[in-house]
């Protein structure tokens, strides 16, 4: 197996990881965790993709590279804005949850339907 | 190479193409430079310009009968961006143009700049956003590439999330962290898919992949990625649970732009993706999917908005029933009767915008004026304040499907096509989800045009009203849209040719 | 003399390995903070720097070299700086962790 | 099995294993730790892949500036770590949970396996092209040349992002400082390690955004070296953010897009299209591009970390 398949592999698994983790976890703060677990294994499929097109003198495509580095700006500015949102809603609240206030609501549809 | 030439002849007036994603973007750099009363001149100011620029897309599509192409920097799909425009990306350009200077214009009392000239929050960040999500939406209708299009969700996301929390109640802080995190959720998932699509084929340039996608395990997978990431940015039920809070708590004016536009954007990109993009793929069994799900959309939102008690979260509910109907289209929309069903699909988006924006305002004067939305407190409000509820009233039309109104127009033809495929059950749904709406307005309108005048706090401002009020005539106009329109919309719709397969 | 470099690189490089790895025992199985950071922080400069002794001959350029001696440097720096903050944060809380 | 690979495997289990525990941790604090830690194991993987910008940019973005925004967020949540027990899953929503990822894992693994060994590309065509730019990183290439519209509006999502943020702001403290202010007797250690690490840090980030042109860099990692280095003399306390109203410093935050927009709209006037460069002119074009860019970013990622405006502006 080429260290390629295998990072795609790690990739694959780090998207499961993270999708359990944005899941299971009600912390927004393990969730802004989880999510970028997720955004790196995605990075890792374009990495794979990026060294399978290997060609023309350079050993990666450079176009999914430019694709990744995009996205990795991209995914720690929306993890600064996450976070500033849990921070701000910790201090007015007391708490960090994702729980809107009773009433806005119905009942049955909780945290578990993330 | 000599086939991907011919995709990308520039065609006349192309460059056009760009000016109504850089200007609205030019526009939110020098708002946050200048500061101010600046950040509301600039986006007014820009208003009418973005109008003209749909306008001229749209005629110059109309004239030539063929897509607008556009390559950017002189670099040619694959290695470059192109931009493309066919019939559905004016109509939706068009509509963008005409409901944002609604929202602008009612918004102008709600997020003034104090006289000294005193920089605020609230103000310099709507004004700011406003303009950013103009651009985005652009860059959604126009993107002709799949990874351009991811970063036009993320900047659209950038740009909704902190209007849903603009006033810093904690309620609000918590519905817009939750819609952030789907709307992460939903641009990560989509990116995967791109990831794969690039993977498989080496470019993401929508017309280029529609020529070689062929039905193999990486593309069905790509696409269940992308679909489900896009549904959740679309809140199509079961992924629906963040759109209510978000945009019930939103100001009115937000509300209005997030649940009239911002939840197409995304909607758009799932038409692309199906019908631009993988019209090769035995679609049958996705589209039926698809169509399930609006249809539970339809009911479970209807039910649940006529539980709720208040008005602007029954609005943002009938929201999630109305973005189920958009989804009726895609079983529908391969077959001969498919020009039928797109149209429909085009109509019902255009029509929930203009009403539901409509409604939204709406909702926001009566807010202000009664101080509260509870429903069960409106009775007689409808004497105090009557073009306001003639406003909500008119755009509940286009929710139910009544004449005359553009919501009507839609569910015929969605509903004609659902009958002449054989597919009765979406024309059942159709019906039950009508009757629920009329259900849920009739317990705000009844009341409040019985009984005696309340008290108002203020009476809203005749001009705001009016805003509110040209927007649900829009919805009740689009009724009256002749043939040639939607002979327009077919302009550049590949699954045209798919029909005659 | 090629043979004695090489000779050289694996003996400096080995060093440095056991160095990290007495350091990850230590920071693994010493029972309080202090005691911890000074098993990481010893092994690790030595280790590094050790590890770095080994790669000199093996530099491509004068600037090659230039730079692995100013990463060891920096290293050194930020290690030193780390431990001296979680030295004081420890003696300020307690050594609670 | 080489060595080399039996190196891979070892990583990736790394990877794997610290990945686990961001998500399985006891609390968010040790969580937010290994996610550094699993940030520069990952930049690491992206060197085996030959993808040396990309290790860059993950090592300075991805682990080390979102690093220190994760912890100093996970420092200031202490004590709302615990989860009340109504937040808490069900055996069977988790179990459901597993079965949905394991099903995604699944699928994705089969189609990262079915991908072909040498798969599609677009490095022919990007080298085809490279000369026209100047330059000698294509990587830099496709992101200021091919796909520059890309690079311009991601620019805006970080203009964007800093508004967001300040939008956080209580009301009164709308214009003011985020952060903490100066001290008047910063910590010695910290200030120590300040002063010497700015301008060496300074140093390797102009060279990093200058190599960039021809070799692994660019704007991207030079200017998140440069922001970690402001960053640091901040957490020292030797200086403070900056006034969210001050002019100078939302001219730094739009520089970049600012000026990239504005190349962009002069390439429709000059040189025949919108992003397009006038030929023989493109690398010096392309360079002046990037000074911004890196500044603008040189800005934006410690405005990002420090959080919205929390005392009072000075008029």
């Amino acid at each position: 197996m080429s260290s390629a398949t295998l990072a795609g592999l790690v990739g694959a698994a780090l998207v499961g990881l993270g999708l359990y983790g944005v899941i299971a976890d009600p912390q927004p703060l393990r969730k802004i965790l989880a999510f970028n677990l997720i955004g790196s294994g995605v990075f890792l499929v374009f990495g794979i993709v990026a060294r399978k097109g290997a060609a023309a003198g350079l050993s990666a495509d450079p176009v999914p590279q430019g694709m990744v580095i995009t996205g990795i700006v991209v995914a720690f500015a929306a993890s600064a804005l996450a976070v500033a949102l849990t921070l701000r809603l910790f201090e007015e609240t007391g708490r960090a949850t994702l729980r809107p206030d009773a009433g806005t609501k119905p009942p049955d549809d909780g945290a578990d339907a993330e | 190479m000599t086939e991907g030439a011919s995709a990308f002849a520039a065609t006349a007036g192309g460059s056009l193409l760009a000016l109504p994603i850089l200007v609205p973007a030019a526009g939110v750099l020098l708002s946050f430079l200048l500061g101010g009363r600046q950040a509301e001149r600039i986006a007014l100011a820009l208003m009418p310009v973005q109008f003209g620029f749909a306008v001229a897309i749209a005629s110059l599509i109309w004239r030539s009968g063929q897509p607008l192409v556009y390559v950017l920097g002189g670099y040619a799909p694959p290695l470059g961006i192109a931009l493309r425009a066919d019939g559905f990306s004016a109509v939706m350009l068009v509509t963008t143009s005409l409901i944002m200077p609604a929202a602008g214009l009612y918004a102008r009392t709600n997020f003034a700049t104090p006289n000294d000239g005193t920089e605020r929050r609230a103000p310099l960040v709507f004004w700011t956003l406003l303009q950013a999500i103009q651009a985005a939406l652009s860059l959604i209708f126009l993107g002709g590439d799949l990874f351009n299009l991811y970063v036009a969700l993320e900047l659209l996301t950038f740009a909704a999330a902190p209007l849903v929390c603009l006033d810093g109640r904690p309620e609000t802080l918590a519905a817009a962290l939750r819609y952030l995190m789907f709307a992460l959720f939903g641009a990560l998932f989509y990116l995967l898919g791109v990831a794969l699509l690039y993977g498989a084929y080496g470019t993401l340039d929508i017309v280029l992949l529609s020529r070689q996608i062929r039905a193999e395990p990486a593309v069905w997978l790509a696409a269940g990625l992308m679909t489900a990431g896009l549904l959740a940015k679309t809140a199509l039920f079961p992924l629906h649970l963040w759109l209510p809070p978000a945009h019930a708590n939103a100001p009115a004016a937000a509300s209005a732009v997030l649940s009239g536009l911002v939840v197409k954007g995304s909607f758009f990109l799932i038409v692309r993706l199906w019908f631009n993009v993988l019209p090769a793929l035995p679609n049958a069994v996705p589209e039926a999917i698809l169509a399930a799900l609006g249809s539970a959309a339809i009911l479970a939102g209807s039910a649940l908005a006529l539980r709720q008690e208040r008005l602007k979260l029954l609005i943002a509910y009938s929201t999630v029933a109305q973005i189920g109907y958009l989804f009726l289209m895609f079983p529908l929309a391969s077959g001969p009767w498919s020009a039928e069903a797109f149209s429909g699909g085009v109509m019902q988006a255009l029509s929930h915008a203009f009403a539901k924006a409509a409604m939204f305002l709406s909702a926001g004067l009566i807010a202000e004026s009664l101080g509260h939305d509870r429903i069960a407190g409106l009775g007689g409000a409808g004497r105090a304040m009557p073009v306001t509820f003639l406003a909500l009233g008119l755009g509940g039309l286009s929710l139910m499907g009544l004449p005359p109104s553009g919501g009507f127009a839609a569910k015929w033809l969605l509903m004609k096509a659902s009958i002449e495929a054989g597919q009765w059950v979406w024309a059942v749904v159709m019906l039950a989800g009508g009757l629920l709406a009329g259900g849920y307005l009739y317990r705000v309108l009844a009341p409040a045009l019985s009984g005696n005048r309340p008290q108002l706090k203020s009476p809203p401002r005749r001009s705001r009203e009016n805003v509110a009020l040209a927007l649900a005539l829009a919805a009740v106009l689009l009724a009256f849209a002749p043939p040639t329109f939607f002979a327009f919309l077919q302009i550049g719709r590949p699954a045209a040719g798919a029909a005659l397969r | 003399m090629s043979l004695a470099l090489d000779l050289f690189s694996i003996a400096a490089i080995s060093a440095g390995v056991f160095f990290f790895l007495a350091g990850t025992v230590g920071l693994l199985r010493f029972p309080d903070a202090l005691s911890r950071l000074h098993a990481l922080t010893k092994a690790d400069n030595l280790g590094l720097g050790l590890i770095v002794l080994g790669l000199l001959p093996r530099a491509e350029s004068l600037l090659a070299a230039l730079m692995l001696v100013a990463i060891w440097a920096l290293v050194q720096l930020a290690g030193a700086t780390a431990a001296q903050l979680i030295g004081r944060a420890v003696r300020r809380k307690g050594p609670a962790i | 099995m080489s060595v080399l690979q039996a190196l891979d495997v070892g990583l990736a289990l790394l990877v794997f294993a610290v990945a686990a525990w961001t998500v399985f941790a006891p609390g968010p604090f040790a969580a937010t730790v290994g996610y550094v830690v699993y940030g520069l194991l990952l930049s690491l993987v992206w060197i085996r892949l030959f993808a040396v910008d990309v290790a860059l940019t993950e090592a300075a973005i991805g682990s080390g500036v979102t690093g220190v925004l994760l912890i100093g967020a996970a420092a200031r949540l202490r004590g709302a770590e615990t989860t009340p027990a109504e937040e808490a899953l069900t055996g069977l929503t988790r179990l459901f949970a597993a079965g949905l990822c394991l099903l995604v894992v699944a699928a994705l693994a089969a189609v990262v396996l079915l991908l072909p060994d040498q798969g599609p590309t677009l490095a022919p065509q990007s080298m085809e092209r490279l000369p026209e730019t100047g330059l000698g990183n294509p990587v830099t290439a496709v992101l200021i040349a091919f796909r520059s519209f890309d690079t311009m509006l991601e620019k805006v999502v970080l203009v964007l992002g800093v508004v967001g943020v300040w939008s956080l702001a209580a009301d009164r403290y709308w214009g003011g400082a985020p952060g903490e202010a100066r001290a008047e007797r910063p910590e010695p250690t910290l200030a120590f390690f300040a002063q010497m690490l700015a301008p060496i840090g300074i140093l390797v980030g102009v060279h990093v955004f200058w190599v960039g042109a021809d070799e692994p860099g660019g704007a991207f990692q030079g200017g998140a070296i440069l922001a970690a280095m402001w960053m640091i003399v901040m957490m020292a306390r030797l200086t403070e953010a900056p006034q969210a109203s001050a002019f100078w410093l939302r001219l730094a935050l739009i520089a970049g897009p600012a000026v990239f927009l504005a190349a962009g709209v002069a390439g429709a006037v000059v040189a025949g299209g919108f992003f397009a460069y006038p030929p023989g002119l493109a690398k010096p074009l392309i360079l002046f591009i990037e000074t911004f860019m890196t500044f603008t970013i040189a800005v934006t990622l410690p405005m990002l970390v420090a959080g919205p405006p929390r005392r009072e502006p000075r008029r």
